[in-house]
């Protein structure tokens, strides 16, 4: 498989770069991270219909930009680099979703307000245990005549508490099933949970018999398994790109700070954590990209590819936005640098749809070890 | 190691507590009350001489006075609560470089706490390479003007007192253009602002410095031996280690504990670990305990040594330790917590860092691995530190300097 | 990128090895045969000019060359087998630099293999500094004589030819005092002797020059420039890169077929492991797996994108991964085996490298750990390889320099 | 806890120190390890009789050093340095079986010789599968009247293809019972194991029906544990020997060897890896001292300081041989440069007695993890 960003590729991440760079500035980060929403609607409403990164992966008939695995991999490494707040990963969660498991019909009502911005949409599958796992899933729908009712906990999820459109994943007779949820439903009590990171916001729901329409037929399993992993590998690459911009900072600074009347980057010490941070990034780039390419290729095994890169990314960012700390000093670890902002932003992108530790574990599973 | 005429030992300093405890004991009286005492006594600092707060015995001996205390009271300062830097730092500084009259006004106020020091070294350009600095203190008539900034004042904006390293000639080459004030932090000028860190919490301060006057006789040292001076300072920067020495009470006790009660097998333990998952989460777990004891291990070999008058390498080798054992320590802690760590209950409200409010077990796990960011940059980056240890005990050379013999105002800053 | 007047694409290249494959079969002549005819059809380094075994195309492109060989026969022979440092490093020096009839005597027969090439640089007193190194060059009338050692030479015993650098001048600063030479290794005064390493295998020769005298025309470049022409030479070093780019065949294949063979789960399985140690054991496993597949994905990037023309920072990364992880896979390797690791069965009999005897997968495992050790160090250092990625990758600033402008012969060497 | 060396320890140390770099420097190792027999006798006597090194613990009345674990740590510590040839950590291993498990009469049948370096007795405890652990030892002696029958394999016995006098380790109905089995025993056939390292020989026994007398009475376990654990305190002292003795060479060089015109320890790379090889092996010093002095005062647990110490101390080791070689570039891994024959002691002894993760894994049962 030939890894190769096409001229529309690079023509792409140009555009998002630009208007990125324009438009989520550190000082924009910082206002939208403390608002209670957690981002700027107005910006997400430029970013879906000027961008197209609302519904990215959604057809051209929905209203969607019509792109697939590759041109969301740029589109999430841009957005991970400046660390834009916005529900992005939260919209291409659900729309891979309701592509995977919904109807015709459905996608016909969902997919073309999410795309557009209009309407946002959010997947919720983790249980109040924290299994990330789609094969421990202990919420389960009732069945009540024609409708059904859902009753539980479901945590962690992505701007769960502004979302119009609430999917969440229940246990069904005949596997798992898919359940649409309006923001405003009866019985439903959400609320944002104070982040370690507060660049993504994530949410809790409580469900007291709520009403809930079904998405799709038969066992929700197989696509929501592939959804999950289409998801994951947006995330690496968005973990990709916010390591690569903590590495340039960090050379940056190395560069232009001086101590002892020399740059401190000439100094081996920091220069040879720099030399590893490259390398750390340059894989990195080899796995997220591959999860991409395998997906988009069909090539490989997506599940495996994704496995492997959020073991990866997720230790390497955490790593790359540490050390960015402490390349810079005292002044890395104040609030007013943004290098904290990075470092939280990895270790809640390390957590979020499981730990180092369990993707290495399912490799393993894999591989008959 | 002691200007005593003769030697007094560990059964006589016993004596010499009981003697002070039966005159003023801190479970009856107040803390200054107490403590004046002990400093009249000689029982400040027993390596300080006679008259001074001290006895001229050797530093080790120190121990033998806190432990005696520790035996018959129930209440025990701790020079590290009271004042840190000025008894731990100020009060060797004032004792070696100080006009008498001012050892006498100034050394026992430290030891009571009636006066907090803080110390104003380093600047937004000069963090490792404190020597660099670029704040000016300019001459006056009899008086100086210092105007500049510092950074990274502990303490500042309660210290009645800080010791301030400025430029009094920058066409000097860098070490030997500094000169060493004692600085009253109530004179005009002065402004103390918070620092907050990634927490959201503020340990330290910025100090802005516009035409503070400072009077001619509170240079300590002379003009220009600023450095030399500093030494002294930062010499006894690591006198009192961080890190018990007792098996099982050190830095991974927490991290013990947040398995116990709440990780993977404990009663709040969720996430629905595999066994697989637990084991490698306990061999990474026990690792750091071994390695966290083995600090411990060191810390008390210290300990010994200094008693017997033997520093050794250990003392400087438990600050690089420290510092890097605790980050993975706390990284661990976070990822005990599992998904949990995604939630950050308390949230980032900036304030100053005494303000702490109660935490729970899980929410202090989460701001230690937050804090344990700066371990390994304050008091001396790992970089600093491995220099220090390969340099001064291993004895390897230096690397070429670009910034020695060349005047201050000349050396490249970027 | 090309001397060529017209670009030939990718389908008439394929067109071309099928009429060489036409004339001359790998399964049907022998290998001298076949090599020439690729040779003399311009597909023994397609980025040569036509005339010296090449066709002006860009490098990447002979990559079609092998795949469309590999396609049509059984009998495959590989650079690296054959004479990895001559077609690799010795013809693009010899074809930049040498003269006319050097090229036409000597570019084919390396190709064939008839001469083996090894690279004469490193010395022991020039490690990471090669361009510090000793041995003399003295003038003798149109005449070169040479003295000094030289290490770390691989196949010297078996070459032909070797790749010479030596000192002409000492006066000159280090770089500028060097020329290269094509030495005949049948000369007189050269002397080659095994170098034993840590397995007792010796794939390294010593090289001793007494009195060795080298025609005049026989430098490459002129006198002074040795350097520049080196770096023709290193800088090809790389082009073959280690280790498989398809998925479950790079570093890590051994120690998956290990311990599913002979691990704490596998057939052999023994020392009786807990089900928690299997665990911990298995998760550094994945772990290591992880970053080799990873590796083989960087390189598998940096073949595409050398390929498309833009040689990025993939390639000079792999070096680095690749010896860093193979040194950690072969430790994993021993620890899976077990209490067993104490035992060496194919003792330590020194011998040359390639005289391996057959191994079994364990007595693999044992020696590949110990071989290993190496892999951080042949073929540039870490330190080295984390310099260059820096300073060439990263663009931080190069360190102070003693030994630059210095004359060679007063560069302080310990 | 007061860990600290009287001045008759450090004159110990001198003696040995003295001694040892006469008698057993890198000509003498090698010579030794090139033999079959692994140690040069000759030696051997000499360090058993001018040094008491076979007897250190042996009582005085028994022709002993009469010496206790400090000692021992010291005598370990200055043999580590040199890797000298020679069946010190055997002799230790029996003597202290033999002083934890056997009646009066056998101790003073048995240690007089070993002593004096005229008898070399070694410990077997290890079966076929290659566990170290006394909890599991899987042969069997065979009660046959008034004597024993061994059948079976022992394996990694320390010098067991030259000594004398053999201490097997087998199961009894009361627990494990302690054998003695002498060097020429019919039915015994032992042979040298090709070692990875060359400087300490490792031998396999295999016992068909061998007659052997059981030493001591009742079970012999909980004399065997302390025996190993103090036998694994000798051991982590001789490995903190090796370790220092690897930073001292990768020292010196890094200050002797030029390249660039500078020593090559004053760049960063070089004085960086030395910092952190001295803190591995100042952990190293507290790891091992701690458990010899917790042997010899018995505050605190003996069981948790050895497990915590060779845990440490094997990895330390290792990390700082191999750098060492990594230091010296080229040079260190070449056959005529001592560098590899420390990296190969460090690893083997790694190996021996149980590897890291065992040890790990004993303490986090202790600690109830």
């Amino acid at each position: 498989m030939d890894i190769r960003f096409s001229d529309e590729h690079e023509e792409l991440r140009r555009t998002i770069r630009q208007f990125l760079s324009a438009e989520s500035g550190e000082q924009a980060v910082r206002a939208a991270m403390a608002t209670e929403r957690g981002h700027d609607p107005k910006l997400w409403q430029r970013m879906a219909q000027e961008l197209g990164l609302a519904g990215l992966v959604v057809p051209e008939n929905f209203g969607g930009a019509g792109m697939g695995p590759i041109e969301a991999l740029v589109a999430f490494e841009e957005m991970g680099r400046v660390l834009v707040c916005a529900p992005a990963l939260a919209s291409h969660f659900a729309a891979n979703a309701i592509l995977a498991v919904a109807g015709e019909a459905d996608q016909e009502a969902l997919l073309p307000g999410i795309a557009a911005g209009t309407s946002l949409a959010t997947v919720a599958h983790v249980d109040a245990a924290g299994r990330w796992d789609l094969s421990i899933v202990s919420n389960e729908a009732r069945r009540e005549g024609e409708s059904w009712r859902l009753d539980g906990v479901w945590r962690y999820v992505l701007d769960g508490h502004v979302a119009d459109r609430l999917l969440l994943v229940a246990r069904v007779p005949d596997g798992l099933g898919l359940f649409l949820v309006e923001g405003e439903a009866t019985g439903l009590t959400r609320k944002a949970l104070p982040g370690l990171d507060l660049t993504r916001r994530l949410a809790e729901l409580r469900c007291s018999a709520v009403a809930a329409r079904r998405i799709g037929e038969g066992d929700a399993r197989p696509g929501l398994e592939r959804a999950l992993q289409l998801t994951i590998a947006a995330l690496v690459a968005e973990q990709t790109g916010g390591a690569a911009r903590c590495l340039e900072i960090a050379t940056d600074y190395a560069k232009s700070r001086y101590q002892f009347g020399r740059p401190i980057g000439s100094f081996q010490a920091i220069k040879h954590h720099c030399a590893d941070l490259l390398v750390s990034v340059e894989l990195m780039r080899s796995a997220a990209y591959h999860a991409s390419f395998v997906a988009a290729t069909g090539e490989g095994d997506l599940e495996t590819a994704v496995h492997q890169a959020k073991a990866w990314c997720s230790e390497a960012y955490f790593e790359v936005a540490a050390e960015n700390i402490q390349i810079h000093g005292g002044m890395g670890f104040t609030w007013e640098y943004p290098a904290h902002l990075y470092l939280k932003r990895a270790k809640s992108s390390e957590v979020l749809f499981g730990s180092p530790a369990r993707h290495r574990e399912q490799i393993g599973e894999r591989l008959g070890l | 190691m002691s200007d005593s005429k003769r030697t007094i030992g560990e059964a006589e300093l016993r004596d010499r507590v009981r003697a002070l405890l039966a005159q003023a004991h801190p479970d009856a009286v107040d803390r200054v009350t107490f403590r004046r005492a002990q400093y009249d006594h000689g029982l400040a600092w027993v390596h300080f001489p006679e008259g001074y707060g001290g006895l001229g015995l050797s530093p080790g001996m120190q121990s033998i006075v806190d432990d005696e205390i520790a035996l018959h009271a129930r209440t025990i300062y701790w020079n590290l609560a009271i004042n840190a830097i000025g008894i731990g730092m100020g009060a060797p500084t004032v004792m070696t470089y100080a006009a008498e009259h001012y050892k006498q006004q100034l050394l026992p106020r430290i030891f009571t706490g009636e006066d907090i020091w803080c110390q104003l070294f380093s600047e937004p350009s000069a963090g490792s390479d404190v020597a660099g600095l670029a704040t000016r203190a300019v001459r006056d008539g009899d008086d100086w003007i210092v105007n500049g900034q510092k950074v990274w004042a502990s303490i500042a904006h309660k210290s009645s007192w800080a010791m301030l390293l400025a430029r009094t000639d920058p066409n000097k080459p860098k070490h030997d253009g500094l000169s060493y004030f004692l600085l009253d932090m109530k004179s005009p000028g002065v402004d103390v602002r918070p620092l907050y860190q990634i927490t959201g919490d503020a340990e330290f301060n910025e100090v802005f410095l516009n035409d503070v006057r400072i009077p001619g006789d509170r240079i300590l040292g002379k003009e220009g031996m600023g450095w030399r001076v500093a030494i002294t300072t930062l010499m006894n920067e690591r006198v009192a280690l961080g890190g018990s020495s007792r098996p099982g009470h050190g830095l991974s006790e927490k991290l013990l504990n947040l398995w116990r009660e709440e990780g993977p097998s404990g009663p709040r333990g969720a996430d629905g670990r595999s066994a697989a998952e637990i084991a490698v989460l306990r061999d990474a777990v026990v690792r750091l305990h071994i390695e966290s004891e083995l600090l411990g291990i060191t810390n008390q070999r210290t300990k010994s040594a200094m008693r017997a008058g033997n520093p050794g390498p250990e003392g400087s080798v438990a600050k690089l330790v420290q510092a890097e054992l605790n980050k993975k320590i706390t990284e661990l802690g976070l990822e005990l917590i599992g998904s949990d760590a995604l939630v950050y209950e308390t949230g980032y409200p900036l304030r100053r860092g005494e303000d702490f409010p109660a935490r729970t077990r899980r929410e202090n796990a989460k701001h230690d691995f937050l804090r344990a960011r700066a371990n390994s940059i304050e008091g001396g980056t790992s970089e600093v530190m491995r220099n220090i240890l390969a340099e001064r005990m291993l004895g390897l050379p230096g690397e070429p300097r670009v910034d020695k013999d060349v005047a201050w105002k000349d050396i490249p800053r970027g």
